[in-house]
């Protein structure tokens, strides 16, 4: 942009994991200065964990963070100006050993099962509620769920004392290069239970408050991960350079771990991905009750960021 | 406080000493209540010296405490003398000393700010203490320490003096010379001062007036005043003196 | 100057020790709540809740008895690792600091153990004894025992040499200058150990539970924490924290009394 | 029966008093390397790495200067929220022990923060002050205060009454009293809260840099958790433990003798 | 152990108990070294009664103690007494009671196993003890407090008795009596029995054998043996043995 030379840049903090799969699209952005050709200046603040980003947006420490819509809608809907845009699709998967005796969901029945986000993580949630409908198993009450952090997790399912283990994607991804597979998806569970296709269900996160005042920032922020996500889809140069972040054990992973990423880009436009989530926060709602989604019956208007440009 | 090269002003304040405890009663552990002191009313004249005796746990330790003001839970009241900045100095029946602080130490913390450095060497040296200076109370046999104790009490002025049997667990020798010493301090300063001791020997060698106390719960059994000055006192006038006093006042000596 | 002291029968006891000791708590507790109440209406903001609002995330908890079940299961786990951790640290503590040379070469070891961080004893616990209560009660245990090693280890080595020589003089033998001599002269540091104890055992088992178990209040408070839903964590914290206040007042309390009665007591004013 | 005892100078001197204490030390600290070396043999599971493995963690982020610049970020932290809660919680401590309603009415409180899990403490710190180095010590500190104060508040309670008396006879004043009479008896109980003290600081400090800081022992140690690099952690860890070990050896041993060389000595046998 | 009902034997082995002593050196907390005790020797015949003499801080104390086996870094030998199973009696310095026990228990805790239930009331009315069994020792005056000292040691039946200022801080009646009671104690049941005193008449009135230290460091000044049987021990012969010695030992009366 040419008259940005006249203002200083605008800057946009944004709170990740350092080892976070968000880091490594971050990275690759301002690596390759696609942050600066859209006219803003990403500034990455690492976090060791997931709550410490969600912590320092609240604090007012970082501008932007990583989160799910439903956390966006659940505050939102208790008077936070929290809004979101979707940033990618990838979810958990279901593992099983690749030797695994289990095949499908109704399977699992008397098995432990390990579930990384806890009871009340979407993609369980979904699973769960796939499970009942479709085989009419109730997983929760006939496996023994073993709620834990993911790392914890994925190391126990290596030594063979899960059966299965619901894991973040990357961690699946893993699992899955070293000859797991997987049983179901937490996407493949919303699509069966109705989604039109794949939901992004982490997305950028900040506030209100903070896109009015710097619409420039958001703006060049959002095109700037357009383009470096169009980056990553086709270079696997540009990934070369992201593999001392990925920390990746061998090839194998490396390329699991690329290829399920490139899966997790959103391609669907934002109206269709709206009428999604407003359905599957309705099914959501349903299963997880108002534990789950809070007061709010239905999806927080106001949660998807209305950039003036798409209409609704 | 008068400095040392400054003759040392009279001390003791214009007011006597009064007692007068008409009843104190401790809270056993056991819930039971223990009747230490019945009736005890006495006086102590400005810069004389007073000596109570009575029988092992009749209450004597008990009245200096509260003399002391370290026990405020009685019945009665009580008239402290007045001057030298109301000073006190005590020698308890125990050394009391602060373990983790030498002798020298402990017998400097007693001293008042503006006395601080003071020269105590020949105070020391009259006590036996010169070797022991630098020493922890740990290192000293009960005797010295004791000594250090009355160090302590010797080292500030002050305007009321209060012993609880100084000399025991000191040998012969050295209890008369610390006697002289506690008569040699007292009279270049007169104090009003109030001893417990079981032995009557030194209590008429050394007071101006004796209290014998009852068995507890105590009250007062009477009171001997002596008259001799000190200086006059020598070994005929204290055996009779002793034989008088034991007679009346029976299992005494 | 003068004093002049009257001294009438109690005419001075202060107020507080007029009241019973009950209203004083009472008093304490609503002077607490009060300062919460005002500083939650200061702040107006979603982190700090009012105490309705935490007493309706009570409710709705404890109503489905959930609250009640975690709770349970958390407190068990304490107890457990409380047992473990005074019983093993508290016998290290004493040997250490009656042994010199035991405690030259056990220090370092001891300072390892002091520092590691929870998370990778609990880690280590869960990938070797497997995701279950024994490896949970353990990491506890075994994060709480160099804590409790180091208190008593400075008790043991302050006790008193002269009761000790009487003791052997006397012929009192092991357990006799145990429990007769050693053991009252280390109250104050078992107190401390373990009221300091509890407190740090219950807040390992948060992360314990946070990191391998499927209930319990640590992992309650943290599923509420990813919803950020402080109401709730604060429910969970102030139903232990009660559970404490009440073995505290009913338990410990006159415990403490009775194992300090011969202490002389300290002279008002 | 007779008992006839022979007493040369120093015949009985056992092995490891006539070794220097550095050699115990030492032997100490190989010990506990060879334990660890057989059981990382035994156990062969990437979860627990022989000592070579650590020491690749160790260097790989040591050359880099990287590991240095995370442990001091976490000593420096880890420093101001020792002094500060140290100073705090010790004279909260001594206030309540030595004042029985005070105690009385404060208690409760004692009790609500000595369980307050540090994950709430911390939070609230963030969002209130903002993600910066105050908000961080002060939550460590918050989080350690009430454990000082139930350890030093025991000391208080524990204090002897004789000297107390000597002290008021003989007008030591406020400050006298606190430095020579009060303080040298609680010289246990400080050595127990700042041992222990130290540590728990430093879990918790962890836990704050996990939560809300970009650098510091906590905050890579949480990384190589998500990567379950155990070698890495261990690395960081024992880094932390060596400086530790150091300032014991180097500084706080020294000053304990120092401190308690007026304590008889125990006889030997 | 024998019973309360059985007569009681013969107690104190055939072997005298002796003491040989060729140095004690204590290493000071400032590092310097004192040398205590310089050469001291003495035996003190089976079932005989000595006792030790010296200033204040001499080394009778470090004496005692290495006798008892407290403190085994020492110079020489020593040869305890045998029989009795080697019980040990002392009377401290200082009371030594556990805070935390009531009177009796401390005295109970004392006896062995095989005598735990024996019926002390006999001894503690003696001791004017009678009171106080429910009692902590934080209540007691400190006199009393020596006395359940003194009620601990006489409980248990010894074959070695040792007492250090057994009867300071007691009134003159008191001591006195139990001065008798420990004379009648012994006299029932024969003990070999070690006393420090700084009482020479109290000394005069107990002992079979006086040992008189010198200065510290302590070496024998002389030792002196008294053949008259306790009971011809009359006032008399008191101020005539009395005044012989306070020739020869100037300074210990
Ligand atoms: N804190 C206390 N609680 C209960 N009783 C006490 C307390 N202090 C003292 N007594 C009792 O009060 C009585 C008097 O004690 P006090 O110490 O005054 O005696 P004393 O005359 O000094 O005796 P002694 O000559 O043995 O030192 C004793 O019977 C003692 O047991
Ligand atoms: N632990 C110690 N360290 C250093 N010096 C000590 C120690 N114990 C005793 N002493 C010194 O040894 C000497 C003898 O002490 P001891 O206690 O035997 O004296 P004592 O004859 O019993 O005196 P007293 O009649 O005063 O009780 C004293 O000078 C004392 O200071
Ligand atoms: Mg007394
Ligand atoms: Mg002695």
């Amino acid at each position: 942009n040419a008259h940005a030379e006249s203002e200083a840049t605008p800057t946009i903090r944004v709170g990740i994991l350092k080892f976070g799969t968000v880091n490594w699209e971050l990275d690759a952005m301002t690596r390759a200065g696609l942050d600066e050709k859209a006219g803003v200046d990403v500034e990455l603040v690492p976090f060791a964990g997931e709550d410490a980003s969600a912590v320092a947006l609240q604090a007012g420490s970082v501008d932007m963070i990583v989160s799910d819509w439903l956390w966006v809608s659940r505050l939102r809907a208790s008077g936070a100006d929290y809004t979101f845009v979707p940033y990618s699709t990838s979810v958990g998967s279901l593992m099983v050993a690749g030797d695994s005796r289990v095949q499908r969901l109704s399977d699992l029945k008397g098995k432990t099962i390990g579930v990384a986000g806890g009871p009340l993580d979407k993609n369980w949630l979904l699973i769960q509620a796939l499970a009942k409908r479709k085989h009419g198993v109730d997983l929760g009450a006939e496996n023994s769920i073993v709620y834990g952090a993911p790392p914890l997790l994925t190391e126990k399912a290596r030594q063979g004392e899960l059966d299965a283990v619901l894991n973040f994607w990357h961690y699946a991804a893993r699992l899955e290069a070293e000859g797991f597979r997987t049983l179901v998806s937490g996407t493949d569970a919303a699509m069966e239970m109705g989604t039109a296709g794949p939901v992004a269900s982490i997305g950028w996160v900040f506030r209100d408050e903070f896109a009015e005042k710097n619409p420039e920032a958001i703006a060049g922020f959002i095109a700037a991960d357009k383009a470096t996500k169009a980056l990553l889809t086709t270079s696997d140069a540009a990934w070369e350079e992201l593999k001392p972040l990925m920390k990746a054990e061998d090839e194998k992973t490396f390329t699991t771990l690329r290829e399920r990423y490139r899966e997790g880009i959103p391609s669907r436009p934002a109206s269709e991905e709206k009428a999604d989530t407003a359905k599957l926060y309705g099914l959501l709602a349903e299963i997880g009750g108002e534990r789950l989604v809070g007061p709010a019956k239905e999806l927080a208007p106001g949660t998807y960021f209305d950039d003036g440009k798409n209409g609704s | 406080m008068s400095n040392l090269s400054k003759p040392t002003p009279p001390a003791g304040g214009p007011s006597a000493l009064e007692v007068e405890i008409r009843g104190k009663t401790f809270r056993g552990a056991d819930g039971g209540d223990v009747r230490a002191i019945e009736e005890i009313a006495f006086k102590v004249a400005p810069a004389s010296f007073a000596t109570l005796i009575g029988p092992s746990g009749c209450g004597k330790t008990t009245t200096l405490r509260i003399i002391l003001g370290l026990d405020p839970d009685f019945e009665g009241r009580l008239r402290l003398p007045e001057g030298g900045a109301g000073r006190v100095a005590a020698v308890f029946q125990e050394p009391r000393l602060l373990p983790w602080r030498s002798v020298e130490e402990n017998v400097r913390l007693a001293l008042p700010d503006e006395d601080a450095g003071r020269d105590l060497d020949q105070l020391f040296s009259i006590l036996g203490l010169d070797e022991m200076r630098s020493r922890y109370p740990s290192e000293l046999s009960l005797g010295l320490a004791r000594r250090v104790a009355l160090a302590r009490a010797f080292a500030i002025r002050p305007s009321l003096l209060v012993l609880d049997e100084p000399f025991v667990s000191l040998d012969e020798q050295t209890a008369t010379r610390l006697r002289k010493l506690l008569i040699d301090v007292w009279s270049a300063r007169p104090t009003t001062a109030l001893m417990v001791t079981h032995n009557l020997r030194e209590a008429v060698q050394l007071s101006d007036r004796i209290i014998f106390l009852t068995e507890r719960p105590a009250r007062i059994r009477g009171i001997h005043d002596i008259v001799t000055p000190h200086a006059e006192r020598d070994t005929r006038w204290r055996e009779t003196t002793l034989s008088a006093i034991a007679k009346r006042y029976s299992g005494v000596l | 100057m003068a004093l002049e002291l009257d001294h009438p029968v109690a005419a001075e006891r202060s107020i507080a020790s007029r009241l019973g000791p009950g209203i004083v708590t009472v008093a304490s507790l609503a002077g607490l709540l009060a300062i919460w109440w005002v500083a939650a209406i200061v702040a107006d903001s979603r982190v700090l809740p009012a105490p309705p609002a935490v007493v309706e995330a009570f409710w709705r908890d404890a109503r489905t008895g959930e609250l009640f079940f975690h709770l349970a299961m958390t407190l068990m786990r304490v107890a457990g690792a409380f047992v473990i951790a005074m019983v093993v640290g508290s016998a290290i503590g004493i040997l250490l600091g009656m042994n010199r040379e035991a405690n030259r070469f056990f220090d370092p070891w001891l300072i390892l153990f002091l520092n590691i961080p929870a998370l990778v004893v609990i880690v280590l616990a869960y990938i070797w004894f497997g995701l279950n209560e024994a490896a949970a009660i353990g990491a506890i245990a075994v994060n709480k025992i160099p804590n409790v090693v180091v208190t008593l280890r400075e008790g043991a080595r302050a006790l008193d040499r002269d009761l000790e020589e009487m003791a052997k003089v006397y012929r009192f033998g092991w357990t006799k200058t145990l429990r007769h001599v050693v053991l009252p002269q280390l109250q104050p540091y078992f107190a401390a150990a373990s009221r300091s104890g509890i407190s740090l055992i219950w807040k390992i088992a948060l992360v314990v539970e946070l990191l391998g178990r499927s209930n319990g209040v640590g992992f309650q408070i943290n599923l509420y924490f990813q919803l950020f839903d402080v109401a709730a964590i604060l429910a969970y914290t102030l139903a232990f924290v009660a559970v404490m206040l009440i073995i505290e007042f009913l338990l410990v309390q006159p415990f403490e009394a009775h194992s300090t009665r011969w202490r002389p007591k300290r002279a008002r004013g």
